[in-house]
């Protein structure tokens, strides 16, 4: 039970501590909407074709803007080496990694939460479907499993903003694979019975990566 | 460049590769190996 | 009655550099330590193995009795720290940073607590004002507050005097000195003599991560301690 | 000595591959398919990405050594069979964009064996990356270990995800190897390079752990000056 109540206390503190000052929310949100208008700029389309590569837009904008949120994710344990304060608690190191990457799972579904009927709106594709939110989410899952323990790594190199988003893009790259063939999937009217290889893959990414870097996390914090 | 001319190419390019790759460890190894027998004799002079 | 805090052999090494050479100290309960020694000699890197922040690369740390390594997340409900940073989270308010920890400690009755504690540091005014707009010195009781949170029976402070005039230094002892007087142990590492001699009951002087001199801080003046504290640092500068 | 053992080994075991590779595998090909099988390449085509794999493999085992024992020689062995890794990837990559050129007339496709391994080299590459950031050594080889844990977790499901993306199954060309020749050459192919990529390991480690010792008898010299 004590595992728990720390996890949802570091969660709900990186929760309030983003609300307050939503600085990362709202740049987050405008990036994401920028890639979206890129994309819009980049291919005038006829809406057939827009619709194959939809879910392709919707995760390259979703992929970044992760990457952007999640590099700051671990900068409110720098400032006053408050790592340190976590550590001191009696509570094991994996619960600091379940709490930041509860944290970011939070913010990186109020995201998607946003840019989705964002989407629908500008490109006035029906992506408001139950198939393509659940694969998003699940995706989200696994996306947010290994930013978090990369974004632990990376936030103590020296270049941190390259970093992570070099070491983390190649390895997420099957779950962002999957969840475009996915959605794809879904957009063409299909539903679970076609995606279900896909669905194998994220939900076997999600497993591998929410339990390795569960044991792997105390490694990285602990001098 | 026929099919052959392929086949050669390709096989040009490892051994090469691996050709280059030995030979730079090779010349870091004699590197080392000179700059650690130089220190080791000026450890015994002072 | 087991001591406090019992060391030996503790030995802690970053790759090549060494910082601490093998450390044995035994701190009854209770009674207050003070680590002095110029800066690198290892007074961070030792608070920071007790406070089970930082393994140590090999020897044996007993709390109460309890091995270190094996029981780290019980004892840790024991240990306070107040480190130079004030791990607390400058978006969050006073009162929201200590409900986070009492929270990750698990205390009960947690407001009551807060505002105990508040009232300690005489910081109560403030309590609803984010951690950001604090200056040095309310940053440092703050610390201290989140420190005593859940009652530690052992208190680990590393420099407390950095950035403190001697007024708050002063009220801060006072603090420290007044909750659970006498059944607290307390180790801390400091620069100050005058005031560390003032408060401690045991002096020890590390240099280049060992022991270089140990006493009862009776035996010791002023005096005695800067020249004792000359002799040993004195190695290095030959 | 030993490493200079398996090299003259292994410069024997790929001489014998080329051998049976270029007598033996063009007889073959009767009904002239133009199947891969049936191309001299394929013959350390398929070894070069094995050794390349089993090179990640090492990293992976070197890296939970590190984090166990935290001796600086599982980092070194991390590290040297990462290279290694790198290297042999790079020239899958290579040969078979020559491979791609050669039967599809263009350098690159976006065939599922040539993606994977692009993915692996870079998340690899980037495994250096990280090293190059980081100054201290102790907290260089920890976050590398971590690294080097992760990132082989994650070689299964790269391939697994590319192969289902392109419509590839793994089995329909490695393994339909009908003739006894085939399998000969394919078998000491692999054995000749798994041999090679043992010695470049061995003699990586042994010039790692000279330089190791370099920096430390500066570090004495300097010691001794201003001591």
């Amino acid at each position: 039970m004590k595992f728990w109540s720390s996890v949802a206390a570091i969660a709900w503190k990186d929760v309030l501590s983003e609300l307050r000052t939503r600085e990362i929310i709202f740049s987050v949100l405008v990036f994401a909407v920028l890639v979206l208008v890129i994309f819009n700029f980049a291919f005038d389309l006829s809406p057939d074709l827009m619709l194959q590569i939809a879910p392709g837009i919707l995760w390259v904008a979703f992929a970044f803007s992760g990457v952007l949120a999640l590099n700051r994710a671990f900068i409110p344990e720098r400032e006053e080496n408050c790592l340190e304060g976590l550590m001191g608690c009696p509570v094991g190191r994996e619960a600091i990694y379940v709490g930041k990457a509860l944290g970011s799972l939070f913010f990186m579904v109020l995201v998607e939460a946003v840019i989705l009927p964002v989407f629908a709106l500008l490109f006035n594709i029906a992506v408001l479907q139950p198939e393509l939110i659940v694969v998003t989410l699940l995706a989200t899952i696994g996306f947010v499993a290994v930013g978090t323990i990369f974004s632990a790594l990376a936030v103590n190199t020296r270049a941190r903003e390259m970093v992570l988003p070099i070491l983390f893009l190649p390895v997420v790259s099957p779950v962002i694979i999957a969840a475009v063939k996915a959605s794809a999937i879904s957009l063409n009217g299909q539903s679970w019975g076609d995606m279900t290889i896909w669905l194998a893959i994220i939900l076997a990414f999600d497993i591998i990566y929410l339990t390795v870097p569960f044991l792997v996390f105390p490694y990285v914090v602990e001098e | 460049m026929d099919n052959a001319g392929y086949i050669v190419a390709a096989f040009a390019v490892v051994w090469v590769g691996l050709f280059i790759f030995i030979f730079v460890l090779v010349q870091r190894e004699k590197a080392l190996r000179k700059e650690i027998s130089a220190l080791k004799e000026s450890m015994k002079k002072t | 009655m087991p001591p406090a805090v019992e060391t030996s052999g503790l030995v802690k090494s970053f790759g090549h550099y060494t910082a601490l050479r093998g450390i044995d100290l035994k701190v009854p309960v209770g009674s207050t330590l003070a680590v002095f020694g110029p800066n690198g000699a290892g007074k961070t890197t030792l608070i920071k193995i007790l406070a089970s922040i930082m393994r140590p690369t090999s020897g044996k740390i007993l709390i109460e009795g309890l091995e270190l390594k094996d029981n780290a997340e019980m004892l840790r409900t024991r240990l306070g720290l107040v480190a130079h940073q004030s791990y607390l989270y400058g978006n969050l308010s006073a009162w929201e940073n200590l409900d986070f920890y009492a929270r990750m400690y698990g205390v009960e009755d947690r407001s009551r607590r807060i505002g105990e504690l508040l009232d300690l540091v005489n910081m109560t005014g403030r309590k609803h004002d984010r951690l950001s707009t604090f200056s040095r010195g309310m940053q440092q009781r703050m610390a201290l507050a989140r420190a005593l949170l859940h009652k530690p029976s052992i208190l680990l402070l590393d420099e407390p005097e950095t950035g403190l005039d001697q007024q708050a230094l002063g009220a801060m002892w006072d603090i420290i000195k007044r909750e659970e007087a006498g059944r607290r142990t307390i180790i801390f590492t400091s620069h100050s003599f005058e005031r560390a001699l003032a408060v401690c009951d045991d002096v020890v002087i590390l240099e280049r991560g060992r022991i270089a001199f140990k006493a009862q801080a009776c035996t010791l003046n002023l005096g005695g301690l800067k020249q004792k504290y000359q002799e040993c640092t004195a190695v290095v500068e030959k | 000595m030993r490493i200079r053992i398996l090299l003259i080994l292994s410069a024997i075991l790929i001489l014998a591959t080329l051998a049976l590779d270029m007598l033996l595998i063009p007889s073959l090909d009767t009904q002239n398919t133009g199947f891969i099988q049936y191309s001299p390449v394929f013959y350390w085509h398929i070894p070069v990405a094995w050794v390349a794999l089993f090179a990640f493999l090492c990293v992976f085992i070197a890296s939970i050594g590190y984090l166990w024992k935290r001796t600086a020689f599982w980092d070194i062995v991390a590290m040297t069979s990462a290279e290694l890794g790198v290297v042999f990837t790079s020239l899958f990559l290579v040969t078979g964009s020559i491979w791609a050129k050669f039967a599809w007339g263009t350098w690159w496709t976006w065939d599922a064996r040539l993606t994977s391994s692009l993915v692996l080299w870079i998340i690899y590459v980037a495994y250096f990356l990280l090293r190059a950031y980081i100054s201290s050594p102790e907290q260089r080889a920890r976050f590398a270990a971590v690294f080097g844990i992760l990132g082989f977790v994650d070689v299964p499901i790269v391939i697994m995800t590319l192969f289902v993306a392109k419509e590839m199954h793994p089995g329909d060309v490695a393994f339909h190897l009908d003739k006894p020749q085939m399998i000969l050459t394919l078998v000491t192919g692999v054995f000749a390079f798994s041999v090679l990529y043992l010695g470049l390991l061995f003699f990586g480690i042994h010039l790692k752990e000279d330089a190791a010792e370099l920096t430390r008898l500066k570090g004495l010299m300097e010691d001794n000056d201003n001591g």
